[in-house]
């Protein structure tokens, strides 16, 4: 039972090594894994998410399995 | 239709030839092109290397999703994405998008979407290294 | 700047490399090229051959104004355009233009202007072979 | 006194071989040049014409040492 979590990039840096999952139990939105996982820092607005490779808002539901990514606005290209 | 993430320096004229082999001779009449190469300056300031960090599974998925989508919305034949990840130095290309179609509207703007795409949703994230030593993540794309 | 009339096939890529290299290794950011290509169709016709007139002095001249155009309104570092003349096969590179800016946004459209510029102003006239062997003058160009 | 004359392409076929100046006596435009050297045929109106290099409409005037060209619509690129 758990989500799994990657930050990437200044996020990636910036929090502490190693939270790569979090306890799904009691888990409902994108915003609860980033508390669980950043230990209750509320989520900065310019941090952009993603649930299965996919781009979402913080506010979508995730669900047990799911991969949850967090970084900063994409810079490539 | 090809997504390709390089580790190592890649030549966009060789990528783009390669690219346009595997199209019958004469089939096509326009081909359209960018290629990103890594300036020694940026924001004022002069950046002396780059890391180029990525999520890449993400990346190759949006990578796709765009190539798939400049399929839909313009009559082309191919497309192609070579995207540069890891370090690397001012005169470098960086990103190469190319697009062969019958004539050259479809070319032209297909290419500029997969350019500003990529920009926009695909996962990668520059780390640039200042000539003081310093380093610094970029943080915003300029707008296209 | 620089344009080139070719009597023989070009390669796209070696004018592109040789084009850039006369830049500051980082210091662009953006290029953007368009190749056009003969195709061996067109208007539903096979076509086996093309043979590309032209008149010299105004051709050289109209293109050079189409450069200085593009560099007038648009804050790019420079622009290429290489145009065949004589006798062309199917998958010969007819025309490339290319753009080198710092940013992408007047790469692209530097490019494309310089594509729909040269199509509606510069002398070039285009004569088909079809497989029958009859020969046709092309009488417009495809809207860009 | 002449204005040189030059055809291309499909004009230069249709046309007589060997017409490349005309005398410039009484010649004020570039239609005037296009009936001397064509024996009075009229002007196409698709036909596209240059002085001395630059594009020009046919009622603009020419002068004695002009260079004035005939020619269809342009199909490079």
């Amino acid at each position: 039972m758990a989500i799994k979590v990657k930050f990437f990039a200044s996020l990636r840096e910036q929090l502490p090594e190693g939270i790569n999952q979090v306890d799904a139990d009691g888990i409902e939105t994108i915003s609860d894994v980033w508390e669980r996982a950043t230990s209750t820092q509320l989520m900065p607005s310019h941090v952009l998410c993603s649930v299965n490779l996919e781009h979402r808002e913080p506010h979508e539901s995730v669900s047990d399995g799911d991969e949850v990514a967090f970084f900063p606005p994409v810079t490539g290209g | 239709m090809s997504v390709q993430l390089e580790a190592d320096s890649f030549d966009p004229a060789v990528e783009i030839a390669r690219f346009e082999a595997t199209l019958p001779a004469g089939s096509f009449g326009a081909t359209a092109s960018f290629v990103g190469t890594m300036r020694h300056h940026n924001e004022g300031d002069t950046v002396t290397a780059m890391t180029l960090e990525h999520y890449p599974e993400m990346t190759e998925k949006q990578l796709q999703g765009v190539i798939d989508e400049a399929k839909s919305r313009w009559d082309i034949i191919d497309a192609l994405i070579v995207h540069r990840v890891g370090d690397i130095l001012p005169g470098n290309p960086i990103v190469l998008t190319a697009v062969c179609s019958a004539h050259r509207a479809a070319a032209f703007d297909a290419c500029r979407f997969l350019m500003e795409a990529l920009k926009s949703r695909a996962t990668f994230w520059k780390k640039e290294t200042l000539a003081s030593g310093e380093t610094r993540w970029v943080e915003k794309n300029t707008p296209g």
